[in-house]
């Protein structure tokens, strides 16, 4: 491989990796034993991307070599994070989301009656995030809060309102027949 | 007669025909409908001969063919204008264009796809808590649904649950009826079920009554047996000689 | 601030950013609001990036700009499985796709009307692989589920917007099964 080459061979390693990637991980893919040379080519990069006064560079870290961003932009790296919006949920959020959207008002007893595993922590999450609200307290012994979900809700997921979500049966005749299982592809 | 008819995967009779018809090149408009017929029925004998299914929507274009062939055959009535008179295949026809329109997309967004997938984005940092995660911009009711789905597997293996949606709460219901009593000095049981259409509606109702007699907010009569029950606000001043408790 | 910084804050924000940033939000985060300023950093990141024969470029796709490898190294991106490639779309799921892209919002019974077939099974995959989603129910008797394509769909086929996709080709000549030639652009 001529060298201009393997260097962006090199590069578009090192991007797609989240994490540090290794001289050994290195040769491996392109079975290319030279560590003399990937090393140089690794160098290479970084080389170029200072000279050209990129935002870019990679350094050596945890055994292994990693794309970062220079240290100088980190302002802007944390005026991204900050406006991100707070972007992704778990699936134990999304599980106890969907509960709460189909049996409202709904207390965190049957919540967890339902999943059968403690769910304070992703209600706390669910309510930070505006997706779900308080709506009252149930008139049973304690008055334990009642969960419901937001105007945020139905905006995140494109409802008008409530009666818009698709009952379960509905959602079964999307699914075909087959209703519980959702076999993987049906790819000829 | 020997016919070479290729074993395909046809997406449907559409796709089929538009494949004979392309074989044979012939002109989609003035589709020989004899012989299409002939080549469309004799590829299903093929597949049966196989013993493969043949879906049900070819059976039925089998019988729209047959049945256009067969229209095809009567006289043509003489009429001043030429064009007055229907063509049988119209409809087919235009059929064949508005699937061929999709199916040619089709064809290039896969090739636009393929292209794509080899275009790579940084790798996605995992979830802390190892579980798959969603972006909630592009979270969708599927998800929603699917969740709700998954709980329920893991959970109720015993007889099914079923999940009602609630468009009304038990809460809401309650303030209407004192909304209605602040108005009318009593209501008829069954006014209060008018306008509930549904199941669910009716429960939430009914429950809301119980809910306001245990609170004492409300007191109910019924003066005789089977005759009509009504509903009395309760006076503050205590006193509970509203009548019969239920 | 300089042209070269400000050129590099953009890489910063290319690179760290998951999802295609548009140009709103670089306007909110550098607080700079000149986009002829924006684009023309963007197009000089990927010239410079094409013209120095590095791995990567940028691409405009669903409504925003993201950095990404270019084609020609997706075997050594492949080799090191650092994207589980997704399992190509059957010809079915190909077809019901390309139906809503152009006639969304859209029901189950129209699609199926314009393909003959039953297509619950492709739409149920579909959703699954998040390429087209619920966008609500009609309003006709029985409040049939209308679905759309999602940003994801975009992002797959490289689009910007669902004007870029081209438009229906009228019936020219069945036999020629004439394919038009809309990959070129956009793919430098």
């Amino acid at each position: 491989m001529e060298e201009r080459e393997f260097r962006s061979v090199i590069e578009v390693l090192l991007f797609v990796s989240q994490e540090p990637i290794t001289l050994d991980r290195i040769i491996k893919i392109t079975e290319i034993g030279d560590r003399g040379r990937i090393l140089a080519a690794i160098k290479g990069i970084d080389e170029e991307y200072f000279i050209n006064g990129h935002g870019l560079q990679i350094v050596e870290v945890a055994g292994g070599y990693q794309m970062v961003t220079r240290a100088e932009f980190a302002p802007w790296v944390k005026a991204a994070e900050k406006t991100a919006a707070p972007s992704r949920l778990s699936r134990s959020a999304l599980e106890v989301l969907a509960v709460i959207a189909y049996k409202q008002p709904i207390v965190r007893s049957e919540i967890e009656a339902i999943r059968g595993v403690d769910s304070t922590g992703v209600i706390k999450t669910l309510l930070e995030r505006r997706l779900i609200r308080i709506v009252g307290k149930k008139d049973i012994i304690g008055r334990p809060i009642m969960y419901g979900v937001t105007k945020g809700f139905l905006s995140a997921f494109g409802l008008k309102d409530l009666s818009e979500l698709p009952s379960l049966k509905e959602f079964a005749d999307i699914a075909g027949s087959g209703q519980t299982n959702w076999i993987e592809e049906n790819n000829k | 007669m020997s016919y070479s008819v290729k074993l395909e995967v046809f997406e449907g009779p559409l796709d089929l025909l538009l494949h004979l018809i392309k074989k044979s090149e012939i002109n989609i408009y003035d589709i020989p409908i004899a012989d299409i017929t002939k080549q469309y029925l004799d590829y299903i004998d093929l597949i049966r001969s196989l013993n493969l299914d043949v879906g049900g929507e070819f059976l039925v274009m089998a019988a729209t063919l047959i049945q256009i062939k067969s229209r095809m055959l009567l006289p043509v009535t003489e009429t001043e204008d030429e064009e007055e008179e229907e063509d049988p295949r119209e409809e087919l026809i235009s059929r064949l264009l508005e699937y061929k329109k999709y199916k040619d997309a089709a064809e290039m967004l896969g090739e636009r796809g393929e292209t794509w997938s080899n275009i790579f984005r940084r790798e996605q940092p995992q979830d802390v808590k190892g579980e798959g995660d969603f972006s909630l911009s592009d979270l969708s009711l599927f998800d929603l649904i699917d969740a709700l789905q998954k709980v329920m597997e893991r959970v109720t293996d015993s007889s099914s649950m079923e999940i009602i949606l609630d468009e009304l709460s038990v809460k809401d219901k309650i303030s209407a009826i004192l909304d209605r009593l602040n108005i009318q000095e009593s209501l008829t049981f069954t006014s209060l079920f008018e306008n509930e259409k549904t199941r669910s509606t009716i429960v939430v109702t009914f429950l809301a009554l119980l809910e306001l007699i245990r609170l004492g907010l409300v007191c109910v009569q019924q003066l005789e047996d089977c005759g009509m029950i009504r509903i009395f606000k309760k006076i503050k001043s205590g006193g509970t000689d509203g009548g019969e408790g239920v």
